[in-house]
């Protein structure tokens, strides 16, 4: 087992495939030369490896980077392109939800569109609220589209590996806090399912749902929660669309009390979706109201005390967790 | 170029002017849901790129794709069904009139968000250039696309990375019910190609042997590895917008002057002065190509509605 | 009292507020020549009214459109642009999103920006996917922005001139549907505020919260749920965002039962925000599952059998009804 | 150009530069959060083009903001403040580096979003245009901006309605880590204002002389109502992209070359040589300056940080 950062996790999962696979190809800006020479960065080395052909920088130019990936899917290439922050994934859009999302099921079921879609997403890095704006709640309430978060550098690895080998538009989104930090990964090549959620702990009281980066956050709830006796049982969405409901279902109708936390904004957000759910195939099994633990609907802000003020964190969760451990 | 071609063209175009005006004669009558945009007067586009294209060669299409779908040897009967919204047609009547796509004739996307092919096209040209495949794209699009920004991205980068695209901007004065000089101040498009260093040319979009010349010339280009071309071809919309606009912006005259530089009628008077052609041929031919398309309106009703829960299908590959 | 569809009612909020107010003007594809001459269409007339200046048929380039608000919104004006149907809300989000929603609270509160972005929206017109699509959860995920989508001709009519008067960026959606019947509206100058939901119809059982054209849809129910003595109540949101949630949970603490009915994809859509919100904090209330009656998660297909399968209808909702009336 | 206005560019540089520089330091100490992106080398552009412009004319600016901020008027202290997150800067620390807005000084907004800015001066110079209100709106934006679909649209739109728009190019050779040669095939941004039919000028961004002139031109055309202009000003970056980007994309030689031709120097040079100023006032001014960058920082430092609730605040009118 290797200990590397998710960064380096993508790295070698995109290195892998390109290897594996000769219809693989990259684009995006400054994935090949970039700004950030750091051998933590998920597109390092690749062009070194794979040349100009296969790792493409491209102009600043959103739309016709997604609709590069539209084309070239079309015609059986699997490419896979670089939305450098989530923000811009505005400009990239009408190319991923009325194109990519759309174009199969316009075509009656001819085409496929095997495309990747890369994004860079979480706040935490100073850079306010025009690179900072997590939208996976957009891309998920887009049928046609599958969407992967991943949480660990692990299953960065595995579910980049399976979204590049899926025949559909996969929107694949990497929160930069987990770029820097090294976590065990197998060496092997192994792929992990989309559409399965995965239970990373456990626990008899309550079902904290979450996904990406907040992953961290529901581990340090952990310790101080089951110091006052409070077992959480912690699961990993991965994947938002296809959703899957049942791994969801069975621990909150195990708990009894779930908890969603997530770092976009609550209003509209995912959470939303988790919650409903619940609320509606696992009413009888609830013994408490539902919580969600999300950022206040605002911008993300620059300055570093109220970006923090943003972020949720452990102390947020616990709160939520205690107040319905109570109820 | 030969009389042989010059026939195929002037044939193309008649079967595309004659299934179009059954459309009309179609909508006029409720016969066909939805809002249906036709391209009568554009012909000689259509005929003159795809009879430039093989048929590995690829066309991307916007909301005025009949003629497209056609020209590339689309099968009329799949293309009618689908607009019926008939499980038959060629997307199970998922797409309708303005989103067909036949992969079998690799018209591969047909997008009716104005501008949204363009970027596609980049990439089935990229597609083509990384495989080594010695095939071209082609995109069709009007003058009110060229002011999309995807235009604009679209362009910069097939020439930057001279792919073998074909950018063909249709031209037809109208852009909904804006005129051209309503929506810029360039007077052709064409101009915008410097700002790419691509080549832009404008041909005279109701001459279709013009429009296949501009083709060939642009896909040799394309496959001498020298990259994209804009052609854009100077024509004209007969019809309103769609078949539910009545033209009320548009001067009859003008109308009027267009009419009278039909596309179809051109080639036919060159092939008869030609003598490649007799009258009694032109009608032995308009009987044909009435014939099919009457046949595929039967087609088109004969056929079953799709199921409705075919609706959940189809999404996911 | 007039008898006005809304699409007239649209029109004439729009006028009045321009004769009364010289900083509002209007943008878009064809607002002012279009390729539709009807009476019953939003902006029709008002090209002759106002003239050119007032009323700017613009190319077709949402972007700018968008940011062409943005701008002059700034600077006091008070533009009301139109995007021609929603899925091109793709198109001009980046101005929306990134910059009309975020770029007063990048100024620490010095500026605002005073504009409207109407849209079209809506399925049932054989157009497909690419020309109906519903992505109000969209808007309504993006702090900054109001979000305000009236289920009658009277509602649009004081909401839009609330809209214009408003000093934020309000996304107004306007189904088509509702475009062509007329129904009464009062012909005074008159307001309805942003953020206020309204009981359309008082009721014992059931609430069903919904908006825009499934209002009428969910009227179609009282009649038939009457028969089997159920009574629901109606709440029209009518705004998204900020969302009203009192009227909300005051009919969910009432009735012990609710059913969101939305055109929208199922996942993802806003009804998860209400459910999620009834699981929040009116859990203790609930008698039964919470229950969402939507579109499947499809895009909206051509075909007239198919389309018809898509939309939501009264079927469904009394089904869902009678299910968790019986629970 | 007359001496005491040169000077008053030349002034304006080195405020830019020694606050730039100051920045340069205050990162490598780790003193300020988030990633900064300044525009050493550049100084000529900003200080032209603000030069020409009126205090009731907007500038809309760009990631590479700092320059234009301080070239406009704006405060130091408020924009070193706003650098470091704090309470008193101009936009509360919201902003921080990369989005400030001066609404005191008409730099009405900030976007880090690139090419963001630019259809929002085509609504601020709607907004001049329908006030006849006689001032007129300076977009600033990269080479690399360019290539977005919003300068196509914008600069149509612009050109279509006569705005009294300035859309300055600031042309940097870089995108990022893409040369200009690796993000479009044209040699000159300039040149794509023919497919708007707008003038497009290059000048030397260097020679903030040559910036001056040809805003003050483009401004007079503005205000006749003849329309908005392109001018692409040629610089360089002598920094990398952002302050922790460590160049070695960048050949040495090239930085060197460059900064051979220091626009600040160029223009102290010519002051000396006319003898509008002598060496010893150059080191006064020096020494006023650092002095204002120094209190600057002090102001910033001293300054609270925003109560982490105060994030709850602004977001709606
Ligand atoms: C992105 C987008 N905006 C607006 C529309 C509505 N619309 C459909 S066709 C059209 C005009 C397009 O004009 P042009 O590109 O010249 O094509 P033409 O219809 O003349 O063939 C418009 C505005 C659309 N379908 N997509
Ligand atoms: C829409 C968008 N895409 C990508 C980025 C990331 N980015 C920030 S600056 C930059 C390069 C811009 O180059 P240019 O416009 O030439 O400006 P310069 O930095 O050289 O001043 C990029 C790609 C962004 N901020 N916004
Ligand atoms: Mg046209
Ligand atoms: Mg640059």
């Amino acid at each position: 087992m290797q200990n590397i950062s998710m960064g380096q996790a993508v790295a070698q999962a995109l290195s892998e495939e390109m290897r594996r696979d000769p219809s693989v190809f990259m684009a995006g800006e400054g994935i090949g030369v970039g700004i950030h020479d750091s051998p933590l960065m998920p597109t390092y080395g690749l062009l070194q490896e794979f040349g100009p052909g296969r790792v493409k920088d491209t102009p600043v130019s959103e739309a016709v980077i997604a609709g590069l990936a539209v084309g070239a899917s079309v015609l059986g290439l699997r490419p896979v392109v670089e939305v450098m922050f989530f923000p811009f994934f505005t400009l990239a859009s009408d190319q991923i939800v009325n194109h990519a999302a759309k174009l199969r099921y316009l075509s009656g079921g001819k085409s496929a569109f095997p495309m990747v879609v890369r994004i860079k997403a979480g706040a935490g890095f100073g850079a306010g609220c025009q690179h900072s704006h997590n939208l996976e709640a957009w891309a998920a309430h887009c049928p046609g589209l599958k969407v992967v978060m991943p949480g660990t550098a692990a299953d960065a690895k595995g579910l980049l590996k399976s979204a590049i080998r899926d025949d559909n538009p996969v929107i694949f989104i990497e929160d930069m806090g987990l770029y820097f930090f090294p976590t065990p990964v197998p060496e092997e090549d192994y792929t992990i399912p989309i559409g399965v959620a995965d239970v990373k702990k456990p626990g008899r009281d309550v079902t904290v749902v979450t996904w990406s980066k907040m992953l961290g956050t529901a581990f340090k709830a952990v310790g101080p929660l089951a110091k006052d006796g409070i077992d959480i049982e912690i699961v990993d969405l991965r994947t938002l669309l296809p959703l899957d409901k049942e791994t969801i279902l069975n621990s909150v109708r195990k708990t009894g009390r779930l908890v969603v936390l997530h770092e976009a904004t609550r209003t509209g957000g995912f959470g939303g979706e988790i919650a409903a759910l619940a609320a509606e195939e696992a009413f009888e099994a609830l013994k408490a109201p539902v919580k969600r633990v999300t950022a206040p609907d605002i911008p993300v802000p620059f300055s570093p005390p109220l970006e923090k003020f943003y972020l949720p964190d452990e102390a947020q969760l616990i709160q939520a967790i205690k107040d319905i451990v109570k109820a | 170029m030969t009389s042989q071609k010059k026939y195929e063209l002037y044939r193309g175009m008649l079967l595309i002017r004659r299934f179009e005006e059954k459309l009309t004669e179609l909508c006029a009558g409720g016969k066909v849901p939805g809002m249906v945009i036709l391209c009568t007067g554009q012909e000689a586009v259509a005929a003159g790129v795809c009879g430039a294209l093989e048929k590995e060669d690829v066309i991307i299409s916007n909301h005025r794709s009949h003629g497209h779908l056609l020209a590339k040897g689309a099968d009329p009967n799949l293309i009618m069904a689908e607009i019926y919204g008939k499980s038959t047609g060629y997307n199970k009547g998922k797409s309708g009139t303005l989103h067909i796509a036949a992969p079998e004739v690799n018209a591969l996307c047909t997008t009716t968000v104005v501008g949204g092919g363009i970027p596609i096209v980049v990439g089935t040209a990229f597609a083509q250039q990384y495989n080594k495949s010695g095939s071209v794209s082609v995109c069709f699009f009007g003058n009110g696309a060229a002011d999309e920004g995807s235009f604009h991205e679209s362009l910069n980068m097939a020439a930057l990375w001279n792919l073998p695209a074909i950018f063909i901007c249709e031209n037809n004065v109208y852009s909904g019910a804006q005129r051209m000089e309503d929506h810029t101040k360039v007077k052709d498009i064409a101009t915008r190609a410097i700002g790419y260093d691509m080549p832009g040319v404008v041909v005279d979009g109701n001459d279709a042997v013009a429009v296949y010349n501009a083709t060939v010339e642009a896909r040799e280009r394309c496959l001498a590895g020298e990259g994209p071309t804009l052609i854009e071809c100077k024509t004209y919309r007969w019809r309103g917008h769609g078949e539910s606009d009545h033209q009320v912006y548009q001067p009859k005259d003008e109308i009027a002057c267009w009419m009278e530089r039909c596309p179809v009628e051109k080639l036919q008077k060159e092939l008869l002065d030609e003598g490649f052609i007799t009258r009694q041929e032109v009608l032995e031919l308009e009987n044909e190509i009435n014939k099919a398309v009457e046949e595929s309106v039967r087609f088109a009703e004969d056929s079953p509605w799709p199921a409705p829960e075919d609706a959940l299908e189809d999404i996911y590959a």
